[in-house]
């Protein structure tokens, strides 16, 4: 049960981390429009 | 037919240059004498059981030292853009593989032949199962491994750290022949009644040879792209 | 200052996502909460193997996304060399980073059954010792795309890198089963992703359902990775315009 | 004898010609002129198949140069700004490898011809690596037209070389034009290019902007000219 258990979590650790790595770099591309907007002012 | 003369002279090119400085190849015999040192160190060679370690040994020492040698092969033709010297030459990109392959596997064969006497020397290694099958094995395990480690040194010399990026490109590639040639060379140096485990591993390296050599034939027109 | 950039015409100005990708996330989250319905409930235990065959399920659909990830690679570098088109190579690029998340997934979870199952925590079994040398062909590969110049150059090398590497991947698993099955006294008997007792029509179900949803996952991370890379590109050439306008 | 359409190349994002259209006659001595970056020596280089056009075609003797790849580089000598030899090897060993790789007959006397002609007899059995700038562009000019090209393309040949190298390379060429062949010349020496070219070429941002043919090797209307187009406009 436990194996189990931690087989799943392994898995879905792994895959969170790559969103999140997915959402950092959505972020950045955010700020540097923002940034781009600013500069275009 | 030129394909072939033009080949030959690439490696002659590449062995002569070689002659007159002796950087790369002395390099990597002394690598390769270094490689031996540090695994009687790591194998007490008095122990009758490192005989075991004899086959992973050479293939140790042909690997590293190899990797030397490629690593040199495409960036010493930057220094005075020699490389668009042979692209603007009537040659197919094909004769440029053949003649780096050739001059990169006389080399290695020449670092073997000094190298691997002087492992049995040292490891007081005597007797040995097929003399014939064992070069054929060296043979075709280096070819294999040449014939990938030459195309992969042409990429890898298109970016700064080269020498960083070939072994990582270049090893897990060559696994299937470095898993065939160390059971090989056991079995033939230690375990001759195997002999037909043996020929079916070599058979394996040969197929892998074969589909990578075409293959790197085919594609490398595609590297060499300025 | 008088602006060269048309900012709000460009698609990429908001991060908006499109329909599609909104209707496909949603699909993949139910298709995933089905998949585990099916597996934890439905499918019946393992006689033999209790809750630990379970993990059969994901060990084995995130072994074939990694696999269609790098078979797509393939199929999109030989397109990339013969038309040079640029999206290709994008597509490609995200697609061996995601087969790179599932090969790790693989070979965690890979241990993990090993250790349950056989008590030791890595086997040279075949099919999880591919996987290690296949997550280190697509991390060189990903360091290939890392290398410094232009992306023309990049891709080009990355393409003849993506095809060779996967060309290798059958000859590896052989030598690896060769290696295997006629040096080592078979104690491990098939690999972790084939059971030993017989395969209940339920576990096949829910085996196909698991396989279904990474599949759909794949390409929601395909899309967005892709989608985002696009996006990146867009603004680094709107930075080179805005350098461009400051500096002359 | 030299024909491009529409040449385009893009490196990156970054678009370097856009849209060259050339058509150069056998035999004559073209000098392309421009500022930096224009991409001069790109144009040359595409001509010398060295690097694929993103797209358009180049045709060398009325042939497409992808498809009669082989034979349209025999036609071509090249020399860039690298000398493009082995530092190792000696002139002639130098001579007799390319030489070979262009199939030429009879190597080595031809080999010797050449070294003689650019004034390096003495250093037949030197390394290259211990020449001087001067003397290794001499070698690097006969390594470019050992297979006696019918085309020859040169980057920038004048550039970091004493009064003595310009006179021999400048003989060579004329030599070479003698016999008829044709000669592109990429250069910021207005002084040379007049002299030597009977036709110049202006690019400016990837694109021709002027083309007009010289008589008399008369310097003043290529300044006239190149500072109306460059300059003028800015």
């Amino acid at each position: 049960m436990a194996y189990m258990l931690g087989a799943y979590s392994v898995a879905w650790v792994i895959i969170f981390v790559y969103l999140l790595t997915i959402g950092k770099r959505q972020t950045k591309i955010v700020k540097e429009i923002e940034f781009i907007k600013e500069m275009e002012k | 037919m030129s394909i072939f003369t033009n080949a030959l002279s690439i490696a002659w090119k590449d062995l002569y240059s070689e002659w007159k400085t002796r950087q790369v190849l002395t390099t990597m015999i002394i690598f390769a004498g270094l490689v031996i040192v540090v695994c009687s160190f790591a194998f007490d060679p008095t122990n009758n059981t490192t005989k075991a370690v004899i086959p992973g040994a050479i293939w140790i020492i042909i690997v590293f030292s190899g990797i030397l040698g490629l690593n040199r092969s495409f960036v010493s033709e930057q220094k005075n853009d020699n490389m668009h010297a042979l692209l603007t030459a009537p040659l197919d990109a094909a004769s440029i593989y053949l003649g780096k392959f050739l001059a990169n596997f006389i080399m290695l064969l020449i670092v073997e032949i000094v190298a691997i006497p002087f492992l049995f020397l040292l490891f007081d290694f005597r007797e040995m199962g097929s003399f014939p099958y064992f070069i054929l094995v060296l043979f075709i395990g280096s070819f294999g491994f040449v014939a990938i480690g030459t195309f992969l040194a042409a990429l890898a010399a298109n970016s700064r750290s080269s020498e960083m990026l070939l072994p990582i490109m270049l090893f897990p590639l060559v696994s299937p022949i470095l898993i065939g040639a160390v059971q090989a060379t056991k079995i033939i140096l230690t375990n001759i009644d195997k002999l037909p485990n043996a020929i079916s591993w070599i058979q394996l390296i040969g197929g892998y040879n074969v589909i990578f050599f075409v293959l790197c034939v085919l594609l490398f027109e595609y590297v060499l792209e300025v | 200052m008088k602006t060269t950039l048309n900012l709000e015409q460009e698609p990429f100005t908001k991060l908006k996502d499109s329909l599609v990708h909104r209707v496909l996330v949603w699909a993949t989250i139910i298709s995933i909460l089905t998949s585990f319905y099916l597996i934890f409930i439905y499918a019946p235990l393992e006689t033999t193997m209790r809750e630990v065959q379970k993990i059969f399920y994901i060990h084995v659909s995130s072994a074939w996304v990694a696999f269609l990830a790098f078979f797509v690679v393939f199929v999109l570098s030989i397109m990339y060399l013969v038309t040079r088109k640029r999206i290709y190579d994008i597509y490609a690029g995200i697609s061996a980073e995601i087969g790179v998340v599932f090969t790790t997934i693989v070979m965690t979870t890979g241990p993990i059954w090993a250790r349950s199952s056989w008590n030791t925590w890595w086997a040279w079994e075949p099919r999880l010792t591919t996987s290690l040398i296949l997550w280190f062909i697509y991390l060189a590969y990903i360091m290939i795309r890392q290398m410094d110049g232009a992306w023309d150059k990049k891709a080009r090398l990355s393409a003849v890198f993506g095809i060779i590497g996967f060309i290798d991947v059958p000859i590896v698993f052989m030598a690896i089963r060769w290696w295997q099955s006629k040096f080592h006294p078979i104690v491990f008997g098939d690999g972790p992703s084939q059971k030993g007792g017989g395969v209940e029509p339920e576990m096949l179900v829910a085996l196909i359902t698991m396989t279904i949803s990474f599949t759909l996952l794949y390409v929601v991370l395909l899309q967005k990775g892709v989608y985002l890379e696009k996006a990146k590109i867009t603004v680094e050439n709107w930075k080179e315009k805005l350098r461009e306008k400051l500096v002359g | 004898m030299i024909q491009t359409k529409q040449l385009i190349k893009r490196v990156g994002d970054k678009v370097i010609l856009r849209g060259v259209n050339l058509s150069i006659k056998e035999g004559q001595t073209v000098a392309i002129l421009g500022p930096n970056g224009a991409g001069k020596s790109t144009i040359l280089k595409v001509i010398a198949t060295l690097i694929k056009p993103s797209s358009g075609e180049v045709l060398i003797n009325n042939k497409e140069i992808k498809k009669h790849a082989l034979e349209v580089k025999s036609l071509i000598g090249y020399l860039p700004h690298a000398s493009l030899l082995y530092d190792h090897f000696t002139p002639l060993e130098n001579l007799i490898l390319f030489g070979k790789l262009y199939g030429v007959k009879d190597v080595e006397k031809r080999a010797k011809e050449l070294i003689e002609k650019v004034g390096l007899s003495f250093f037949l059995h030197e390394p290259v690596k211990s020449f001087s700038r001067g003397m290794i562009q001499r070698v690097a000019i006969a390594r470019a037209i050992v297979h006696e090209p019918r085309i020859i393309l040169l980057d920038e040949p004048h550039t970091g070389l004493d009064q003595q190298a310009i006179v021999i390379l400048n003989k060579v060429i004329l030599e070479m034009k003698a016999q008829g062949t044709t000669t592109v010349m990429v250069t910021h020496d207005f002084k040379q290019a007049a002299e030597i070219c009977d036709r110049i070429i202006i690019v400016k941002n990837g694109k021709i902007v002027d083309d007009f043919m010289l008589e008399n090797n008369n310097l003043d209307l290529v300044f006239d000219k190149y500072a109306l187009l460059t300059e003028g406009v800015v």
